[in-house]
């Protein structure tokens, strides 16, 4: 616990690797809506890059479109673009270029190219911005063949999954969670009340899992979530230490293409799975794992997989209503103690 | 903006004693006087509620009343008045995006809806579902995405002439949002299609915290013409300058059925939304100076002034006590409303 | 199979209702590139139009996103818009104006306005068009909450779907499938192999049954698809009748928000499913449906749903590759054994 | 379209001779010549190229030989060859879109790459994947998503510009694709940045069936001006006139790293794609009289014209021939080949 206090915050570590990767490797630009110094962008991950390097930090105009399309150019052209949209809701704008052109060229020229380009997209709601600025769009990317979509939650590095990102031969789609901005990175193997234990390459997009029980105990329920949904279930995970519901959650680093294996293990172990993300469920990212679950471990499950996300409608501006449209820490725990029974 | 600074005219009641005394002066000119004046008082009482309103939202906001996000117009309330008095309202169509409060205000004039709906209450305008951006009455849409209502006002515009309303479309821009191309689009459909859209350019220098040297190359307000849309440069000192020339620029669309661009040149006075400003506090002080508002105030007697003023603070005060007693909808009545909109 | 040769082709049905519905409705308005005769538009589904309608059938400049949000703004202002994209690839440059307007603007402001608009998208491959002409991109849509999607089959009523959709009161994506413009409308009850039952108000988006075997016996296996689809199912299901397989089809007319009952009264008669869909399947339609099924039909299953369609790559231009990318009746008929093994 | 037709030339063998018993002229007047006379000889090969690979993909998929689609550019092939033969092709970049035959052919002059790639071929440039709208080789990249390119034209100049190449990029468009929004916001960000990026636009008139005066409203060459993008206008009766206005844009892009914008007045001769053509047939013929090929063909000796055209059908016969002969690409292997761009 002493540890996670000195530990950086998701947006610190972000900007880190911004710092890091731009003083190593002249092949990055950075590129994006307000994101000068003294301002730093809207969400002030890319604050102080400006200052130190002046030629590869480029303010934009209000065109997203062209964002993700310079993007793509300065990608074919042998840059390692990292383009920031003030907000993930501005992706529809980019759509074009992310579809049929940055997931295009390289399989359309047969191989021939490469496009390594990295889209931050700041996700999510919770924050009272309203209907266009708190949606959870990646469902427009996941599934598109030749990018990846990729998302840490606030026990994932995430600076480390931006450097991969940014090293990625293809394409990536590179979804930050806004109320994950001022949270700490939770990367010890042991918390008080929860254990993390990251699967998959380290450099890469691992899938973080985190039990809220010892190692000898069996859990009761697998929980599969990704990116902001860690800002609920870690108090809920701890939460029900004290009512003895053994969580086994697993977080995968990459939304897609997906490695299910570790997914599945999760399911296998439980049998009873509530797989939740911030979006409204109906063809949401967890209708892909439910599928996969199903399909693989049929024999293993004790109950439906249960399914939840937001309300389908447009995510209302008042708070209480936004709350109440959003997933909730009672209604993740109502999933939970659904599939519980 | 303009930095010629006309000599302050004589308080109104002075001027009135003055006139009153000159038997000789037509009656013409006297009643146009009088007209002038009441357009002032009107005028003046329509910029003060706006700087009022959004006055008292950022208050609330740093009180923690309000949540969210709210940009304020603090210093361009001239350009809601004279544009939105040059129109039509029983007709007309306006979109705005996110900085629309003055725009509302004065087609709607409806207070207790706006500031209710800035604070999330069900007797929000959009019953707190939409929000400072996503404001709605009668022929008026507002929305957040920049730059996403401009083809939405050409299409309006269409819908407009081919109903035979005689009704026009406006649609409020930022100098930020000319960087999208939405906007060359909607201009290149506008004109080709000869649809009655007006284009108001508020060209308050910023995009958020980007001067508009590192947004655009050339003069934005030039770029109509090569669309062959008729253009207007305004200056935003005075707002009866505003208001003639959206009247002309009204007149423009209205009887040539074909679009017209009025660019506004403006400031913001205050932060682009919450407090996040980072332009030099001297220049902010020198266009403080051009302030419209007080140049207007002080065109009427103290007295009128007063009297506006009073009324103003007394409709805000009302509108937020109302605001704060009302409810949050409940999601479940909200969903079940949206019901009817699926067979 | 002497009445289908008199009826309809699928581009007559979708011309005849748009003629029809412009007659008799003056608030409808025909938008798109190149719409005007002698052309009407590049698959001529709006020929004959401008000749008779000047008014309101409007060619527009090259311009997705604005023909798109006309359209938006035409529907706020009382008229009932029908857009064409010439090919629905290039929905992705009118995605800002479906996500965030069309499908934003009735609940952003609290139910006080509609947007009874279509847009329609001629999409699908198997004509050599290449990676940027020939995708399946209603995924895009389906699951954004306050629209619908709806595609029909050459065995749907084109041209009364387009009716139903051009009087929703909701935004409407129109999914049209290149390779059924020509094919005739097959709405016989039976036909000499296959009998076809319509489920749901016939003057909405019904969801399409077909059997190859009588009604007295049992089907085998649960084929769910949806609009193209029926370019391939129809003959496979006429060659399965041969090898006494029967085949019970299921093509629900309306693909978001899913009205799921029909396929899972399907997906039970079996207990052996196969979703199939034009488009790679990983996150995709039938993701969900598979999903739901699983949820729903648990006990019953008597296999693993299998899940089908394209490569998970571009669709390439050369004919051979193309086909191969593609799903076709050999991969379908494969995947129809796997699933009865 | 220039309509003032100049007086043929003496055909070359003639001038020649002519100029050969003129003892008195000087040197370099006989040099320059000689060298006029190479370039003329030189872009007849590349136009006359560009023409039959063209009209050979025609009867190719006329005869069913190749499916999908074809856009030939019969009677522009000026524009390719003034443009692309400017340009350093060691280092320069090029997006075009699809109609880019010609682009590709004087860039690359691959013909059996071009032939195998449209006929979907293993031996194509894009091994068939991309076919006709989707060439790559070397720095020349093509798609068919209309306005798509040119951000990724203006990320490539960015690019080029901070790798100190001195390369610039070169962005084809057509008159219809000039609608799009991405073209204006790319005109901004180019001239904003200071790129160095060559818009070049082939103005045919028609954007498939659509003539130009249902596309845009005002004049289209002047669009640039607004964005402060300096540009010229040429009609292209004369490939020479093409070459030198190309090479004097391509000096001011690649000395100022300031974007230009080229406007070529041209024609299609040929239909859209496969034979979709609703123009009238008088104004194709009064423009088919005016066709550059000819004209640049006049200049020539028939026997050096003869030799010429012999070479490029016989270059052409043989590409076809390859392409039949090869085969298609295997799904596998061409999955196989994208796999290492996964990790
Ligand atoms: C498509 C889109 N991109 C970015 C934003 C974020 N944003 C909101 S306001 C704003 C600045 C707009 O500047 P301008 O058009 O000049 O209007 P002003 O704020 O000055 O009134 C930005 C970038 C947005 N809302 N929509
Ligand atoms: C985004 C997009 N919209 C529409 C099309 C279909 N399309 C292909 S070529 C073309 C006409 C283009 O006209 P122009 O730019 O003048 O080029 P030209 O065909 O005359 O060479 C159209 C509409 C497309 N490929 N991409
Ligand atoms: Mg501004
Ligand atoms: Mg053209």
């Amino acid at each position: 616990m002493a540890h996670a206090l000195t530990s950086p915050t998701y947006v610190q570590s972000l900007r880190k690797t911004l710092h890091d990767v731009m003083d190593q490797d002249p092949a990055v630009v950075v590129l994006g809506e307000d994101i000068l110094d003294p301002y730093g962008g809207a969400f002030k991950v890319t604050r102080g890059l400006s200052t130190r390097f002046p030629d590869r930090v480029l303010t934009t105009p209000i065109c997203e479109g062209t964002i993700a399309g310079a993007s793509v150019g300065l990608a074919l052209r042998g840059m390692r673009p990292v383009a920031e949209l003030m907000f993930g809701d501005f992706a529809t704008l980019a759509t074009d270029q992310i579809i049929n052109h940055a997931a295009k060229f390289p399989a359309m020229y047969n191989g021939q190219v490469t496009v390594p380009l990295v889209i931050r997209m700041p996700m999510g709601g919770r924050r009272g911005y309203g209907p266009t600025h708190s949606q959870s769009l990646e469902r427009l990317f996941v599934g598109t063949p030749h990018i990846k979509v990729v998302a840490p939650s606030h026990f994932h590095d995430a600076g480390a999954m931006l450097r991969a990102a940014i090293y990625d031969a293809e394409p990536v789609i590179f979804v930050e969670n806004k109320v994950l901005y001022p949270q700490r990175l939770r990367l010890e193997a042991t918390d008080t009340l929860i254990s993390r234990e990251s699967v998959g390459a380290p450099d890469s997009y691992p899938t973080v899992v985190l039990r809220n029980y010892a190692p000898t105990e069996q859990p009761d329920v697998t929980v599969i979530a990704y990116g902001g949904m860690s800002y609920l279930l870690a108090p809920l995970m701890a939460r029900l230490v004290e009512e003895e519901i053994r969580v086994l959650a697993c977080m995968p680093g990459c939304l897609s293409p997906l490695d299910e294996t570790p997914l599945l293990e999760a399911a296998r172990a439980t049998g009873r799975v509530v797989v939740v993300e911030e979006n409204s469920a109906d063809f949401g990212w967890g209708a892909e794992v439910a599928a996969r679950i199903y399909g693989a471990c049929y024999a293993q499950l004790r109950a439906p997989v249960v399914r939840l996300g937001a309300a389908p409608t447009v995510i209302p501006a008042a708070k209480a209503l936004e709350d109440a449209a959003l997933v909730s820490d009672e209604s993740l725990l109502s999933a939970i103690m659904e599939v519980l029974s | 903006m303009r930095t010629d600074a006309r000599p302050p005219r004589l308080d109104r009641t002075a001027t009135r004693a003055a006139t009153a005394t000159a038997a000789a002066e037509p009656m013409a000119e006297r009643d146009a006087q009088d007209a002038q004046d009441a357009q002032d008082a009107h005028f003046y009482s329509q910029m003060y509620l706006i700087r009022r309103v959004e006055q008292t939202l950022l208050d609330l906001f740093s009180q923690g009343k309000l949540t969210g996000t709210v940009h304020t117009a603090l210093g361009q309330e001239a350009c809601a008045v004279g544009v939105v008095n040059a129109l039509d309202r029983e007709r007309d169509v306006i979109f705005s995006s996110h900085r629309a409060h003055g725009h509302f205000l004065v087609y709607s004039d409806d207070v207790g809806g706006l500031i209710a709906e800035v604070m999330g209450r069900r007797t929000g305008v959009c019953g707190g579902v939409g929000g400072t951006q996503n404001l709605h009455v009668r022929n008026m849409y507002t929305g957040g995405i920049q730059g996403g209502i401009v083809p939405c006002a050409v299409g309006a515009a269409l819908a407009e002439k081919l109903k035979g309303s005689g009704a026009i479309a406006v649609v409020f821009l930022g100098d930020g949002t000319m960087g999208q191309g939405a906007v060359y689009e909607g201009l290149n459909v506008a004109s080709l299609w000869s649809l009655p859209v007006l284009f108001v350019l508020e060209d308050n220098q910023y995009a958020q915290s980007t001067p508009k040297a590192l947004e655009h190359a050339g003069d934005i307000a030039t770029r109509p013409e090569t669309f062959a849309v008729d253009r207007a440069v305004v200056d935003v000192d005075d707002v009866r300058s505003v208001y003639e020339a959206a009247q002309r620029a009204v007149r423009h669309v209205r009887e040539r059925s074909r679009p017209f661009f009025l660019a506004l040149n403006t400031y913001r006075l205050g932060p682009h939304s919450k407090g996040d400003d980072t332009r030099s506090p001297d220049e902010i002080e020198a266009y403080r100076a051009r302030d419209p508002l007080p140049r207007l105030a002080a065109r009427l007697g103290d007295e009128e002034r007063e009297a506006i003023e009073g009324r103003v603070e007394e409709r805000v005060r009302q509108a937020v006590e109302a605001a704060l007693a009302a409810g949050v909808q409940d999601l479940a009545e909200f969903t079940e409303r949206m019901r009817w909109h699926t067979r």
